[in-house]
Formats: C-alpha cells, structure tokens, sequence
C-alpha cells in the first residue's frame, strides 16, 4: 500500500534520512520506532509531499507520490495525525471533526461518519459544542484521532499519538489505535514508546540517526536486547 | 444635542474604517502579511463604481455590487500573482512586495486616471436630509453603519456558518495541518482575498460618498488607519476590526469636536493609539495572543 | 546546598494550561557533569529556556552563584557567566565558522562602538586578541580548518560543535547543552564526550545537558535527574537511575499488559 | 570611476597586515581618483549633470544608512522620510537669516530662540544630525518593543505623524507653507563628502565586533541574546547612527533644492530608498551605493517612457507619472525573481578586483 524507497532526506547540509526503506501492506498495523531525532518526523514530510527528498522515492497505491499536494493525497485516502496532534483549538469538537471530513461533506455517507466516530469516542459526542482548546490532553488526542478517522482513511499513519500522555491513557489510546485497525483501516504507527508501539504491532522498524537499524515482527523486536539498549544505553 | 450630531458622525466614519479594517484582519489572519495595497484595492473600487455610476449610467444598487465583484477578482489576482510565489520566502519579502504592489496601483490610477480629483455623485437616497428636532443628519451617515452592519452579519454568517468559513478560520491556526484534511488552502486563501477586498469596495464606495472626490492616493491614509483600527481590535479577529474601527472613528471625531486646536493632528492620532496598543495590549482588544 | 553553583527551587513553567515545569527543584554544584534527561515533552528544554531568562517562569527562582537570576534578560544571564546551546541549533547562518565564534566574545567586549569605527588601539588589541583565542577554541572543537567557511555549510555534527565554540567564548562557568549529540555518529558521539569532559577537567567549566542518546549520558554524566511531564521523578548517579522502574516506564512506556485495559469512559 | 573610490575594503583576514595596507593605499588612491573625477565634472560638465551627481551622493548617504538598520541590522523599518525631514528642517531653521525667517513667517512667527540664530552650513548639518538621532533614539524606545511588520507598520506611523507635525507645528515650520529662501550651499563636495564620511563609519562599523553582533540578530535574535548581545541596545546604536547621517543628509537635500514643505517627506521618498536597497541587495553597503547611482540615474533615463516618442511608424503619447510605475514592477519583480538583488550580501573588495585583474596574490 505505502512503499518507501532508498529514501534520503536533507536540509541543507543536514542528512536527515539515509537510504530507508519500508513498507506497509493493506490490513497491516506496522510501527515505526525511533528516539528523537531519529528522522522519523522527516519520513513523514517525505510521505506527505511537504518535503522533496535528495534520492529514492515513496508510493501510495502503487504511484509516486512526489510533487502530489498534501491536500490530493488525503482525498485519496492517505491520512496523517500529526504529531502534537494540532487541533484547531479556537473550533468546537464537531467542527474540527467536520474538517477532517471536508473532502466529503457533500456525499450522503458524511452525517454517519460523525455518528461512527461519535461512537467511537463518546467523550467527544460529550463535548461537540465545546472549543477544542478547552479538552483536556487526552481528549485533545482523541479528537486527533477522530477527525483523521473523518477523511475516511485507507491508510492512517500516527504521529507519536502517546506523547505527553499519563500512562493510562496511553492504554486507552492504542485500544482504540487497535480498535480502529479492527475496523479495516491500515495503519502506520510513528512511536517512541516502543513497548506499546510493538506490543500492538505486527512488524516494526527501528529508526536510528536517519537509517533504519533493525526491523521484524513486533514480538521479535521486543524480546531484542537491541531495542532496550538502544533506549536506555543499557549493557 | 451637537455630541449626538457628532457621534453619528463617529459611527459613520468608524464604519467605514471596519469595513477596510475587515479585509486587512482576514488576510493578516491568514497569512501573517499586512497587505499593504489594501487601501489601494479599496481606491480601485471607488474608480469601478464611479465608472459604473458616471460612464454606464448604472444606478448605485447595481453598480456597487459590480464594483465589489470587480475589486474581489484584483484582490485574487494580486494575492495569486504578487504573493503567492512568495508563501514559503521570509515574511519580510512579501511585505516588500505589498508595498511595491501598493505603489503600483496608486501610480498606475495616477497614469490612467490622473491626479486631477473626479466628483462622485452621491445617489438621492444618500443625500437627504433627516430631521428629528433640532438634530439633522445626512441619511448617507445613518445608512453607512446600517449597511456596515448588515454586511458584517453576512460576512460572520459566512465565517462561523459555512464550511468554507470553518476552513477559513482553521487555515488561519495551521495551514499545513488542514492540508492534511484534504482542504486546498490556496483556494480558502483566495477566498479570503476575495472577500476582504469586496468589503474594501463597499467601504470605498461608501467613503466616495462621504468625501466624494476621488484621486488614485485616497486609499492610502484610509488604509493605513483601518489597519491601525484593525492591530486596535485584536488582529485576525472580524468583529475586532469592526470594533476597532468604530473606536478609531469615534475618537477622530471626538478629537476635532472637543479640542478643535488640535484637529489638524487628526491624522497622527490613529498611530499614536497604534503604538501605545503594541506597547500595553499588544494583542488588542479582542485578540488572542499569536504564537511566536 | 548553598556552595551550589546553580540553585534551582520550586521552579515552575506554565502555558496555558499545560503546566510543562512543575516545581523544579534542582542544584547544580560547581564542576558538575551533570545530565537531565526524560521522554519528549518532559519539561527539559523548557527548564533550560527559564534558567536563561528566555522564559518567564510562573513561580519559583534560580540563583546563579547565590545572584538571583529572576526578570534578567538572556543577555545578562550570559554575561553572568550561564551559556548555552540550542536543541535546534541556532548558527548564524549567514556568518563564517570564526564569525560566529567572534560574536560569543562579543557580550564581553570593552571598547565601545566609537574606538571601534576608528580601529584605537584599544579595540585593535581586543580585536586581535578575540581573533586569536577564537581561532584557539576553533580548533578546541576540531574546527579549525572549517574558520571562513559559511556556518550553514557545516554538517549537522560540525554545527552541534560550532555553537558549543560560541558558547564557550562568551566565558561561561556553567555550560547548558541542550541535545549536543542529536544527529551526530557514533564517532562523533564520542568525540563530543571527550570534548566535553575536557571542558570540565581543563578548563573547570561546569556542564549541565540534555540529551536523548543514553549511551553518551550513562557514559559522561556523573549525575542525572529525570523529568517526566514536569516533574523529577527520579536522581541520583547513572546506575542506580538505568534501573528506577519509574525510568523505564516513563522511556519504554508501559507494557500494555501492566496497565488498566478497560475501555474506560470511551 | 569613483565607485570603487567609494568603496572600502571587505572584513581584514586576521593573519594578513601586509594585505591590509596595501588595501588601505588602494583605498587612498580610490578616493584621490573619485576626488579628482569630482573636480573634472564640477568645471567640465554642465549644471544639470553636477546636480544629479550631486544627488546621487545624498542618496548614497541615505541609502547606506538605511541598510545598516534593515539590511544588516534586519530591523525591517520605514521611517527615512521622517529623519530627513527632520535633518531638513533643524538645519533650513539654523541656517536661513532671521530676516529671511521674519518674512516667511507669515501666519505665526517662529518661535524664540531659532528666530535669531543664524549658523553656517557645517555646525548647523552637525546640530540637525545630532538632534535626528536624538529622535531616533527617542522613538526607538517604543518602536524596538515589537517586532517583524509590526516594526515596519509603526515606523512608517512614525514617518506620518512627522509629517503631520510638520504641518501643523506653524510657529516652528511654518505649516505647509514651508520654508523658503534656503541658500543654495550644496556641491558635488558636501554630498560626497558627507557619502564618504558615512561610507567610513559604516563599513568600518559593519567590520567590527559591533558589526558582527548586528548581524548575528538579523540571523537570530534568539541566539544572539543567549551569547550575552544585548539585541535592543544594539538595534538602538544601528537606528540612531543611521537616523544621525539620514538628518545630515536632509540638511544637505534642503540646501539643495532650497525649498522645502511637509509635502516633500512623505512615504514616497522612503519608498525610493527602499526601492534602491532592495535592488542593491540588502545587507550589501556596495549594493546600496550601486543602487543609489543607478536609482538617481536610471530614473533619469527612464523620462523616456513619460516622453512622447515614435515607435515603428506609432506615435505614443508622453504617459506622465509611468516612471513610478515602472519603478513599483522593479520592485516587485526583484522581490519574485531575484531576491537577492543585485549583490545580495557581497561587498566590493581589493582582493575581489585583483584576482579579476589577474594580479592576486595568491587566492582570491
């Protein structure tokens, strides 16, 4: 479904990306580790089109993506929750969700894919007619999740969704992550809590200084000392 | 019974600063640029109207919506030609550019139409006399703010009611994250010029008629107080930039009718109250604090 | 306590309503090598921005050799001896490798801008001796060929190494490094460690950094405080801090297995 | 010709004295050469020819002071037109003789003690730079809290209220009338000496530590703060410098055109300065003065668009007014094709014209 190619990235002088290469199947959950500044947020840039990438390619459904608007990509399905999850704080609940599906409010399905989200996240049918700057973090995170659930995703690709979130509710987040994938909807999952991340996942890669270190199965990479080393300098 | 005279006044000319103030509040929102040409957007309209009323005979009803249709598709096509290549260039270049834009258009109204002033007749509905008592008002300064307001109910519809003005709003906060909802932001961007420069023609038609002598430079001074009026109401907030409008016109007024010694330093007025703005409430009246 | 070179109570940071500093309590003793670590969104840089002045804090105070650092400009906050390096590295671009440094020693200098225009001898004196011990901290930092070159022609590595040459010609006593190590190779990583060890054993400057490369801490702090949604949750050497279970769960996250399942309110 | 004259020399290598002052002979040498083209034009070419020499030279004094604030300082501001005025008038009111003043006077008289004083030209340029700056340094307390366009929207508010001042403060300007019977004092000599002077002090100031820390806040404030520059102070010293030869070269400009009124500073003449920095290149004092020449000569030759003329058998009618608006597309294509300008930031240096001479001394 997602193909990426000998991907190199730079900014400037800076090689944010080396010669990566992944992949995503339909149906899969696959999950992307790395610490920070491991170029994780700059694979997405390529995905997406926002930056043009020194050498190799990426492919969604089988075309380049290169030179395609972000905006096209998402209409076709491509579907990104960025990190940060950037609400639009100064709109309500409902109208954030509305945007996310504003590629298709004109077709009969619109009204049902609120309920079905609604649904899904009943705290966020709570509070439709709040601003989206007054949800709590966690709520913020479900409304991210949400409103990329609303541009009817073929692939939904999560950009660090547990970030700054209290343990619990990173719990309840990747339920939902793997309720959704339940759904049909292939995901790819950008994480630095490579516990949770993997214990969801059915492959994963791990990101280091813009290549990628090691890949398998999500049960593999978590029994891997390699992993452990590689986040808490362990010996 | 002169102060009530002299509010009306306010309230008219306060008005027409919103409606100015509105367009440079929805671009500045949007895109972190003072457009500088927006005052000379609003003097392009004038000089559409005036050719409609003065050439083709239009009545004024037609002739102002033509005039805004007309100065929408300048404000696209400035936005689209002069600014847009320039989207991701530091904001400084495309403050330069607007200004060089600003001076084009006022040279080139000075080329086609030159210097000398033209009449803008006022139509005979704009220009009777009301009389309540002793108090007499010119109808054309009580229709201004009536049509300002109807306009602005319209425009806030549109904001806060359509989809297009929930993209609108959310383009403003974060243009890459509503890319990623499939929304093309150049198209919510044009949009926003479009209607921003359609209220600076009706505000420029109603300014015609309150000043009705039309030169290529009218739009600069108005321009560049409606901005004030617009940074005084909290930028990037419509019904701030009314508000601010209506505070700017009221204290101009206010500044000739109680200290009249003092009437020749109108003008400076609107930038005195900008820089003490910037210094003790830096995001207006209504304004939310803008990330750095 | 109060030997301490930087003293840090109760220090808090709110933005709107997140509270990312929550009553930060922190010491930093004179020839420290001392690291603060903690996942993304920790409070970690923000910590750094409120010791400089960047940042007003909501509550709290920092003293910098018993001086209160509270309502300071970044600006005096450097010249006070507190130096620092930026997450996203912050190089005048524009400006050559030397120039750069050039500007760090800058703050400092004593010729005023009259003696400068007509080159008294003064400033001549100043303007040579900036231009020697520049050269010298350039190749301090393994620079030292690289002086004209544009600084935004620098690899990443190069450039991490470029701001801590500026920052150490602004003659700081305590040196903040935010995420030196980010984006660098392993032979870089080390080389950096060698560097900044050096810099607290030869030149007595004390080192406070952040950093998410936990071979490079582990190895080269000799204390560490962790940060987790604000607040410390755990300090102590390196060892006993690898094996706090509040450490690993804040890093590793969770096993989802250890923690409460139910759907909760959704 | 007497461009290079005008021109010092790039940042000193610091291992090189020898290049040093060589460069500084050179430099000598230049001016000498720019001296004496200044004395050919003044007894060979005609009136017209000297004048606009002599206008080109202001305008390099503008022009150069101006890009020290926004192009090496990277303090986006609009305000030339109010320190020119400023210059303008302190030095008209110092210089003019108090009868001439009593009678221009008309509906106020001027106000004691300018109505008396009757200075030569020198002291008075000196006392109206001294006093632009003082403005300068005045406004820059307000104007320096904000950044970006805000800078930029409320130093041109500044250049307005200025004006509007100007206007209406008739017991010292004497309102729109203006003021009138200003001597004609300013040669070929005044307007490049002052342009030297200021190229001096501006290109040795860019060269220095002060230098170096304007620029590191036009790259980033930030960090230039965090290496202990205190952003505002020096943000301060590079507007006051500026706003100090900027009235020096009002006072020069009044002696020139001997005439001047409100109507003269309005956002028009900063729009010029502005228009000359940006083809320049801003933050390149070489592009500025290039700018100034071609700015100050080009419009000259562009009259050809405003005059009637054949072309290919059509006769077009003189367009009046079609200079601004070329000059207006310059400025907007500059901005999406070529950014930089002509030099973006490179400056004119010996070692650069050697080596294309082919007589470098090893690299270049």
């Amino acid at each position: 479904m997602l193909e990426v190619r000998g991907l190199t990235v730079r900014y400037g002088g800076i090689t944010a990306l080396r010669q990566v290469g992944l992949e995503v199947k339909k149906g899969e959950i696959v999950t992307l580790i790395g610490s920070n500044g491991a170029g994780k947020s700059s694979l997405l840039a390529a995905v997406m089109g926002q930056v043009r990438p020194a050498a190799g390619g990426v492919s969604y459904l089988g075309k380049e993506v290169a030179g395609r608007k972000p905006h096209r990509l998402a209409r076709q399905g491509l579907v990104l929750v960025p990190e940060g999850r950037r609400i639009f704080a100064n709109l309500t609940v409902r109208e954030n969700l509305l945007l996310g599906g504003y590629a298709h409010a004109h077709d009969k399905q619109a009204p049902q894919d609120l309920e079905q989200v609604y649904g899904l996240f009943p705290r966020l049918a709570e509070r439709r007619s709040q601003t989206a700057g007054t949800l709590s973090g966690g709520e913020q995170q479900m409304l991210a999740l949400g409103r990329g659930l609303m541009s009817r995703p073929r692939l939904l690709m999560l950009d660090e969704p547990s970030l700054g979130l209290a343990p619990l509710l990173v719990a309840e987040v990747f339920h939902i992550i793997r309720r959704i994938h339940d759904q049909g909807v292939t995901v790819l999952l950008i994480e630095q809590n490579a516990a949770a991340a993997l214990h969801i996942a059915q492959r994963g890669y791990v990101l280091e200084n813009g290549r990628v270190a090691l890949s398998g199965s999500g049960p593999e990479l978590m029994a891997d000392g390699r992993v452990q080393r590689a986040y808490l300098g362990m010996e | 019974m002169d102060l009530l005279q002299q509010f009306i006044n306010g309230l008219t000319l306060g008005s027409l600063y919103a409606m100015i103030a509105i367009g440079y509040t929805m671009v500045y929102g949007i895109l972190r640029l003072i457009n500088f040409a927006h005052g000379d957007v609003m003097m392009v309209g004038c000089y559409a109207a005036w050719f409609g009323a003065a050439q083709f005979g239009l009545p004024w009803w037609v002739s102002l919506p033509v005039a805004m249709a007309l100065t929408a598709l300048l404000g696209v096509a400035i936005d689209q030609g002069a600014y847009r290549p320039l989207r991701r260039a530091p904001r400084i270049s495309a403050l330069i550019t607007a200004i060089g834009v600003s001076f084009f258009l006022e040279n080139l109204g000075l080329v086609i139409f030159g210097g000398r002033p033209k009449a803008f007749a006022r139509p005979e509905i704009f220009n009777q006399i009301y009389q309540w008592g002793e108090l007499r008002v010119l109808s054309l300064s009580v229709w201004t703010p009536v049509i300002t307001a109807l306009i602005l109910a319209g425009l806030l519809l549109v904001i806060y009611r359509t989809r297009v003005g929930m993209a609108m709003r959310a383009v403003s906060r974060d243009i890459s994250t509503v890319e990623l909802m499939g929304v093309d932001s150049n198209r919510i961007v044009a949009l926003t010029f479009a209607l921003g420069s359609a209220l600076a023609a009706a505000g420029g038609v109603f300014w015609a008629m309150k000043y009705p002598q039309l030169n290529p430079l009218l739009g600069v001074l108005p321009g560049l107080k409606a901005f004030v009026a617009a940074v005084l109401g909290g930028i990037g907030n419509v019904a701030g930039a009314m508000l601010g409008g209506l505070i700017l016109g009221l204290a101009e007024i206010m500044l000739v009718a109680l200290m009249p010694d003092l009437a020749g330093y109108r003008d400076a007025l609107a930038f005195v109250l900008l820089i003490g703005i910037l210094l003790f409430r830096p995001t207006g009246i209504m304004g939310e604090k803008l990330p750095e | 306590m109060s030997g301490a070179l930087l003293e840090i109570e109760g220090l808090s940071c709110r933005f709107g309503g997140l509270l990312a500093l929550d009553s930060l309590d922190l010491a930093v003793e004179p020839g420290a090598l001392a690291g603060l670590i903690g996942p993304n969104g920790a409070g970690k840089t923000t910590c750094f921005n409120l010791i400089t002045g960047r940042v007003r804090p909501s509550g709290g105070n920092v003293r910098f050799q018993g001086r209160p650092l509270a309502g300071l400009r970044p600006s005096r906050v450097n010249r006070l001896g507190v130096a620092r390096t930026f997450q996203n590295i912050r190089l005048f671009d524009d400006l050559t490798v030397l120039e750069n440094v050039l500007v760090g020693f800058h703050g400092r200098l004593k010729a005023n801008f009259l003696s400068a225009i007509l080159r008294l001898p003064a400033y001549a004196r100043e303007d040579r001796r900036m231009h020697d011990r520049g050269l010298e901290l350039l190749d301090l930092v393994g620079l030292g060929r690289l002086g004209q070159e544009r600084a935004s022609n620098l690899a990443y590595g190069q450039q991490r190494l470029l701001e801590i040459a500026r920052a150490l010609a602004t003659g700081p006593r305590l040196l903040l490094l935010d995420e030196p190590a980010a984006g660098m190779n392993p032979n870089e990583t080390a080389a950096l460690a060698r560097l900044v060890r050096r810099l607290r054993d030869d030149m007595g400057i004390s080192v406070l950094l952040i950093e998410h490369d936990m071979h490079f801490v582990m190895n080269l702090c000799e204390s560490l405080t962790v940060l987790d949604h604000g607040r410390v949750i755990a300090r102590g050497a390196p060892r006993e801090v690898q094996s706090d279970p509040a450490v690993i769960e804040a890093y590793l996250g969770a096993g989802l297995e250890t923690a409460p399942l139910e759907g909760g309110h959704a | 010709m007497s461009l290079a004259g005008r021109i010092f020399k790039a940042g000193p290598l610091p291992d090189a004295a020898g290049t040093r002052r060589r460069d500084t002979w050179l430099t000598l040498a230049a001016c000498a050469l720019g001296g004496g083209l200044l004395w050919l034009a003044e007894n060979q070419a005609g009136g017209y020819v000297v004048h606009m020499l002599t206008l080109s030279g202001l305008f390099v004094v503008l022009a150069v002071s101006y890009n020290l604030i926004n192009g090496f300082t990277g303090q986006f501001s609009l305000e030339p037109n109010a320190f020119v005025a400023c210059g303008a008038y302190v030095t008209a009111l110092l210089t003019i003789s108090p009868l001439e003043k009593e009678a221009s006077f008309i509906l106020e008289p001027l106000i004691w003690p300018l109505s008396v004083i009757h200075l030569p030209l020198l002291p008075a340029l000196l006392i109206a730079g001294l006093c632009t700056a003082l403005m300068a340094f005045v406004m820059g307390f307000p104007v320096f809290r904000v950044r970006g366009d805000y800078l930029a929207i409320v130093t041109l508010g500044f250049g307005e209220v200025v004006r509007v001042v100007a206007n209406n403060a008739q017991s010292v300007t004497n309102g729109p009338l203006g003021l009138k019977g200003i001597a004609h004092l300013t040669n070929l000599w005044w307007a490049w000496g002052l342009a030297g002077a200021t190229l001096f002090v501006v290109v040795r100031l860019v060269h220095s530590s002060y230098g170096r820390a304007l620029k590191a806040i036009r790259e980033d404030e930030t960090a230039a703060e965090a290496m202990g520059i205190n952003a505002f102070w020096h943000k301060m010293l590079a507007f006051t410098l500026s706003a100090f030869f900027e009235g020096m070269a009002g006072g020069l400009l009044a002696h020139l055109i001997t005439t001047i009124s409100p109507s003269l500073f309005t956002f028009f003449m900063t729009f010029n300065l502005l228009i000359i920095i940006v083809v320049g290149g801003l933050g390149s004092t070489t592009g500025a003065v290039l700018g100034a020449i071609l700015f100050t000569f080009g419009g000259e030759w562009l009259r050809v668009v405003e005059e009637p003329a054949t072309l290919f058998g059509l006769d077009i009618p003189g367009i009046p007014g079609m200079r601004m608006v070329v000059f207006s597309l310059i400025l907007v294509g500059v901005m999406l094709f070529a950014r930089q300008g002509i030099l973006g930031r490179n400056e004119f240096s010996w070692r650069w014209l050697l080596a294309r001479l082919g007589m470098g001394r090893g690299r270049a």
